[in-house]
């Protein structure tokens, strides 16, 4: 009897504070998994948001550093300007990433810091309990948007497709975009993360992964309706793929696929 | 040969989301009814015979629940 | 052996003190009167190979300070007043996770955009925390070019000591004038302290996180504690200052930075007429040297407060004279720097002399 | 001995580095000194101006309120130099451009044609040294014999071919002051 | 005729009385423990067709209450500690612009990242202008629902009237706890006060600029000197309190907000075992009454600051009984709010009890 | 004798702090025009930014709010939307805008702010003397980048082509690049200005014009070479013309281009 | 009058409800009121608390810290409750899933079967209401008599058809207690 | 008949740029040798007969120094 799908080493084995269904457990077993691929636990250092993972340090067996909300890209170029050696992730929500900290994750990624962004976007503020987030879809509620989103009459604005934005940028090099709302769509979120990992670690520019994720608390959903919205909802909009692949690993990867 | 599989539910950790449920392409878990300490009904093994150790379950499980072996 | 002067502005010495102090990183953004610091940096940290970013903001800035010092490097920021405000919540940060770094302020008037000329508006968020939340930190402030770069030196080495943010208050007049400096010898980067807290050190040891907040409030509030008694302690050993002709003084001049520098300009033609004026100018405004500023109080002096704002260290003075003494206080603002001559009659019409 | 200068001048002629030369060769002669430049709003043109104090003694204020000489290098800048200097102080006139005499009785002028010496040397641009030279010979505050090597560090490379005509000038200007 | 009373949490409370009091503006972003606010804001001010608009941060929604402000409408924001804290800039502005505006601190624990339980940490911030610059405002801190919204509602006049910043400092427990509470009538906006300085008002008038700038320090000197005159006038008027057995007391308590609650609570205690314990409740933080606070002192009272913080107002309490008192301090912090029974025991303890 | 290019109504007559030769005045002067010829100017409001353009209150004829570096955006916001019926205008240097305003303009356009935002890249710091701006060219000087900008080696980012990464946003409406080097090209700016200053007046989403200016100054050149440098370097990056269109007045003329 | 209570259960149990609806009705019956909740990091799931007091005077500090009466949802909130219920209090023990008997002998414990009577109703949820009831009971201090207007407010529309059984289950908890 | 042009320059606004020598199609403007009391050396006018009028050197002028006539 072999274990095939078990706890990640850099996983500490602790229940989390996360709710029911929520998208944020997935997407750490996930960045463990990887480090543990890579075996890089000892140098390793994430940067956790100000959002429901704020405790993320609880549950992550490698350092952290813990900076203002949104200002994560900022911190996190300073670590990694000191320790290049090291995988610094920056991990943010949408509150964090697409509205108080927009400057700070354009200038980051315009300048190719050579850190990993994973970008949990589930579409609303975890953790202050449900306001409106840069990502909220087009009439979606929320507790400051209480008749729905509504970018005309009330100018609340349109949701922001992040790795579009950023892909404007000289110094993103690879932008995916997955979710965590199924087996497949989960399966195939690793390998983004994998890539962008193994692309930090060969020192090339800015790379980020956005993640779909479920907060069913917030949207006043069970999980499992929850997982059914993000492939209903959140994927027509925010198409899932590689929005932008310059890395080196994969020209050459096309090359050999060329041979 | 058919792949046998076996997967191991941590009724502490687990938060009854149902997730892995919904993933499971073979039915081999159900929600329990009986509540864990911390008041969450989590899943059970209930076919566990018709499990083919496609790993499904734990990769959707917010809560690494779920581990799972392959016979 | 000491090294030949060189003639240099105060922004510049700064810089050439932080790359010998053994800055391994500087993060900034441009501001006026202080941009030769910055200029001066980008050269010399490149030059070296070492980290220099300009920040797409002060808070940007503040924030790589924030990552980078939870590293254990040594780093700094400088700006003026306007972008230390946009700095404080990262201040409070790194007071709240105690990341030494050096934060330099070169002062400008204010409120609001205000103008770029020298003042020294700044005093109470330098000293009272002008974030969120119960801290301190180190404040410095230079007379002199040759002041600016020998505290700027040592700020490094104070920051890790007392693990927090080490500020130097420059007004913008010390930041802008040129005058000789000396320079202490580069850092050997062995004399270092040693950083066990910090990220990405080691793999020998349990995880480190550099953070500020805590799940329990007693928890909270015993590493608070633990901060103030780090406090107590630093205002034991730390004050430093300056005094002239205190000792048969009927007032005391108390002044820091420029106006320091104007007052006893002041006290010295005050002498020449028999007035008996002296001059105390504290070094550290945090911790305030306020243990002397009593004993004064008990010898029975006068004092009068000489600042480049509308009034904000002669609240320190009053508070450690502790009502024992007569307070005055004369200053100027809106980027006017009191002249010798009118300290002066400000001190004839207090002794009426 | 201690040595208080306010020097004013039209942005472009050299006001800046006159007065950081000046430090410069006093600092090199041992003296404490301090320099401090005013700007205003504009990024080009208006009026530069700097204080300058050079003192055998430690150097309190580093504003300089009532100078003890005062260089005007254009018609601008009269009325601020007649306003600061103190009673008995020097002005030094840049009598090519500042055609007016002073209205204070009170001082002592002296006229140097700063841009016709210069010009005789090659170059208009020289007239701040000119006046540089005179500066000295007046106040006799700095000597200004180490201003070759000075000169030396102070410009690149490329302009040093222009240190003999500034050492020159400087020294016809201390001429015109005799 | 008086509505009927109703149930509350304060952060609802301050939003309600804030509509009625004519806002016209509300700018915010979502920060705990005064996300309640917001919503009801948003809830509210859009069913009224006026303005809300959740901003990209607290920097951007400051600065949109000043251009709100500017053009002499009736705005407001609201954050927590952190979120202040990057707002200081902008209030540093919106003090040298002199635009009117109501900021609501629903302050929690701190520094850093802190915690969401309730704290006073933010008192310095508050009332030393934690920006850059010269500067004050008014600071009004409600100790239960109603009284937050009264001071909310007046605050809006007070700004209008003062021409400045108008904060309400409320800590997390008057934000988060529901209490009783009736409101004001909903403002006329006839009666507000006439601002012929704002932009876009009119066009029979010179151009007006709404800014904090001056090219000439003179000017600007003298811009500062006559606000300062303003708040000397307020010295005078505005400052506002509440006192407890005080006449015969021989330990005046001195606290605000929740911690003058539990205050209260003491100082009843105390008297029922025959301890002649008083309470002096600021009402106004800025301006402070310092006026009965030398009075007091000079009638011999000693003094106990009580705070949920390290001790930041007993600082005010020193300055302003000028050395005469013995004062003492008791607090806490890390979200932990002092308890009735401790307190009492600490005036126990002083008065040897 | 007619007057046929004479000083505009609503730009007071005096002389500015610009240098010789700097693109601010002929900004200036444009938007006064355009002014004019809609009669709006005392309907007219203008946020100066601080930058070299810090003291534009003294030559506009018309009301003005200053806010601190960046946030134009936001205090425009606040401003447009308690005065809808006036013209607002967001005047906004490269710093302002693309460096410590990035979040503020990126939101203002995806909220489909009101107002119309004239961006002067000059692709540096003008006001604080030179330093690198985000709009700075690869290899282009600043005191702050004393080698070049060198996106590489130093990670000081690549230049932002900033109308290309408000194009992804939904409230964006009109996003136009001019340039004042010449003639030819400052009338175009010029109805560039006007049709973002019509649309703002019908009501539409977020307008701005983004225009490549001389700063002879911290690019150390004479004017004359300056614009041509704007010429032979800066248009080539940043490609002149109309970004984005999506304004109703466009379709129609469109359409009625296409009867 | 001053009745201090401290409640707590595990989230979802309705224990902030029931704290609201305490304060509601005594505010209606023209009492003083503070309600305070307490919130942990968990945004679902953990332990719901809140501190309530009514009164007939100005209430002084809003922190519940020696309660006269505490009630016991769930296992986890025994401890706590026993930790700071002052002497002499009342403590309102939901039996139907506490089942061990508190340590302390200096206070009153009531014991209410809420899950159960609430079950019997039709529904578990109800067992807050069953608790309410139980307290109005037992401490006096409220007398409940306006909770059928103020479950109309407090509920929205669809879901007053529950109003009847609501107040079924705070009659079957006054029972209960009596 | 061509049109004809008359620009007027104002010495004192000017600052001496040359912009407008550099887009004039034909030549009508050249620097002066006095400075201004500014201290810049302003354009002046050197063939008007030349002028069409184009508004070229209007346009480009940063400080609207010079004005343009139809004759
Ligand atoms: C300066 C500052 N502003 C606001 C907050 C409050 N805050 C905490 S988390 C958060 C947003 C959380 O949303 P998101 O980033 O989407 O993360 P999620 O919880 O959804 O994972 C906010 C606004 C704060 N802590 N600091
Ligand atoms: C918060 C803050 N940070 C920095 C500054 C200093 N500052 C003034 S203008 C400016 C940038 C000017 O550049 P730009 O926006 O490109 O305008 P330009 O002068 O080139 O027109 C800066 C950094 C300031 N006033 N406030
Ligand atoms: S609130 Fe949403 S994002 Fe936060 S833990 Fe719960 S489900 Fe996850
Ligand atoms: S491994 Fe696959 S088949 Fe087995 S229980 Fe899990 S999801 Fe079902
Ligand atoms: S997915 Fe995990 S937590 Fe959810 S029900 Fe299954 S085992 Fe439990
Ligand atoms: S510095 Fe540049 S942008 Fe500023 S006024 Fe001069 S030329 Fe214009
Ligand atoms: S209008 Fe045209 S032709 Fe006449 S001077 Fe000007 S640029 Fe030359
Ligand atoms: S463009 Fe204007 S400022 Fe420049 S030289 Fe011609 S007239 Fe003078
Ligand atoms: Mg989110
Ligand atoms: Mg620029």
């Amino acid at each position: 009897m072999e274990l095939t799908y078990g706890h990640p080493k850099s996983l500490l084995p602790i229940q989390t504070k996360y709710c029911p269904g929520c998208g944020h457990g997935v997407i750490h077993r996930l960045i463990t998994e990887v480090i543990d691929e890579m075996g890089v636990q000892d140098h390793s250092i994430i940067l956790n948001p100000v959002g429901c993972s704020i405790w993320a340090s609880l549950y992550f067996d490698f350092d952290s550093v813990q900076v203002p909300h949104g200002r994560t890209p900022a911190g996190a170029t300073g670590v990694k300007r000191m320790k290049p050696d090291h995988l610094v992730i920056c991990y943010q929500g949408d509150g964090d990433l697409a509205a108080i900290g927009t400057a700070e994750i354009v200038h980051a990624a315009n300048r190719g810091e050579k850190f990993t962004t994973i970008f949990v976007n589930n579409a609303i503020y975890g953790m202050t309990g449900g306001q409106m987030a840069p990502t909220t879809l087009v009439g979606q509620k929320a507790t400051t948007a209480p008749y729905g989103r509504d970018p005309i009459g009330a100018g609340m604005g349109y949701p922001i497709r992040v790795c579009e934005m950023l892909e404007t940028l000289g110094g993103s090099k690879y932008l995916a975009r997955g979710a965590v709302n199924n087996a497949a769509n989960t399966r195939k979120t690793k390998q983004y993360i994998r890539k962008a990992f193994e692309a930090q670690m060969r020192g090339e520019g800015f790379t980020m992964v956005e993640i779909l994720s479920q907060c069913p608390t917030n949207w006043g959903m069970e999980p499992v309706e929850s997982v059914e919205w993000v492939e209903s909802d959140m994927i027509p909009f925010y198409k899932l793929g590689e929005i932008k692949d310059e890395l080196a690993g994969s020209a050459n990867a096309v090359k050999e696929a060329g041979k | 040969m058919a792949i046998k599989g076996k997967p191991v539910v941590d009724r502490e950790r687990c938060k009854g989301c149902l997730l892995c449920v919904r993933a499971c392409p073979t039915k081999v878990l159900a929600a329990d009814v009986e509540p864990n300490s911390w008041g969450y009904y989590p899943v059970k093994v209930v076919a566990e015979d018709k499990c083919i150790a496609c790993g499904n379950c734990y990769t959707v499980c917010p809560d690494v629940a779920i581990t799972v072996y392959k016979l | 052996m000491a090294e030949e002067k060189r003639l240099m502005k105060g922004n510049e010495a700064m810089g050439e003190a932080a790359v010998r102090a053994g800055c391994d990183a500087y993060f900034g953004y441009p501001i006026t009167p202080q941009n030769e610091l910055t200029a001066y940096m980008a050269k010399h940290m490149l030059d070296k190979k070492r980290t220099f970013i300009q920040a797409e903001s002060e808070v940007a800035a503040i924030n790589m300070v924030f990552g980078a010092g939870a590293t254990g490097a040594r780093v700094m920021t400088s700006s003026s007043s306007p972008g230390v405000s946009l700095k404080q919540e990262g201040i409070s940060y790194a007071c709240g996770a105690d990341v030494p770094c050096v934060v330099i302020n070169v002062s400008r008037s204010g409120p609001g955009l205000g103008g770029i000329s020298p003042a020294q508006g700044d005093y109470f968020q330098s000293t009272r925390g002008g974030g969120h939340g119960d801290y301190y930190h180190i404040v410095l402030a230079p007379k002199s070019v040759q002041e600016a770069a020998d505290l700027t030196y040592e700020a490094f080495d104070l920051a890790d000591q007392w693990r927090m943010p080490a500020m130097v208050l420059a007004d913008g007049m010390i930041g802008q004038m040129m005058e000789g400096v000396s320079f202490k010898p580069p850092k050997d980067p062995a004399t270092r302290i040693a950083k066990p807290w910090a990220v990405g050190t080691s793999s020998n040891r349990p995880v480190n996180h550099v953070d500020s907040t805590h799940l329990d409030p007693d928890e909270f509030e015993a590493v608070n504690r633990a901060r103030f008694e780090r406090y107590a302690e630093m205002k034991k050993v730390l004050p430093r200052y300056e005094e002239h002709d205190i000792d048969d003084a009927e007032l005391v001049l108390v002044a820091y930075g420029t106006s320091a520098r104007v007052s006893y300009g002041a006290v010295q033609m005050a002498r020449k007429l028999g007035i008996k004026a002296g001059l105390f100018r504290p070094i550290t405004l945090w911790p305030f040297p306020e243990k002397r500023m009593g004993e004064l109080a008990d010898a029975g002096k006068k004092f009068l407060a000489v600042e480049m704002s509308m009034g904000q260290m002669v609240e320190d003075v009053r508070l450690y004279t502790h009502g024992k003494s007569e307070v005055f206080f004369y200053g100027r603002c809106g980027g006017n720097i009191p002249t010798e001559e009118a300290v002066l009659a400000e001190i004839q019409k207090i002794l009426k002399k | 001995m201690t040595e208080k200068t306010f020097m004013a001048g039209f942005g472009g002629q050299g006001v800046i580095s006159m007065g950081q030369l000046w430090v410069y060769c006093a600092m090199k002669e041992g003296l404490e000194v301090t320099f401090f430049p005013f700007y205003g709003a504009e990024k080009r043109g208006g009026i530069a101006r700097a204080g300058v104090i050079v003192s055998t003694e430690e150097i309190a204020s580093p504003l300089v309120t009532s100078p003890d000489s005062a260089i005007v290098m254009n018609m601008d800048s009269l009325p601020l130099c007649e306003n600061i200097l103190k009673k008995d102080g020097v002005m030094l006139v840049n009598s090519s451009l500042v055609k007016v005499e002073p209205e204070r009785k009170d001082i002592r002028v002296v006229k140097i044609p700063c841009n016709e010496i210069a010009e005789k040397l090659g170059d208009v641009k020289f007239a701040n040294m000119v006046m540089l030279g005179a500066l000295s010979q007046v106040t006799g505050a700095v000597k200004l014999d180490k201003l070759e090597p000075i000169l030396k560090t102070f410009f690149s490379e490329s302009k040093h071919r222009f240190i003999p005509k500034n050492l020159e000038a400087m020294e016809a200007g201390a001429k015109a002051a005799s």
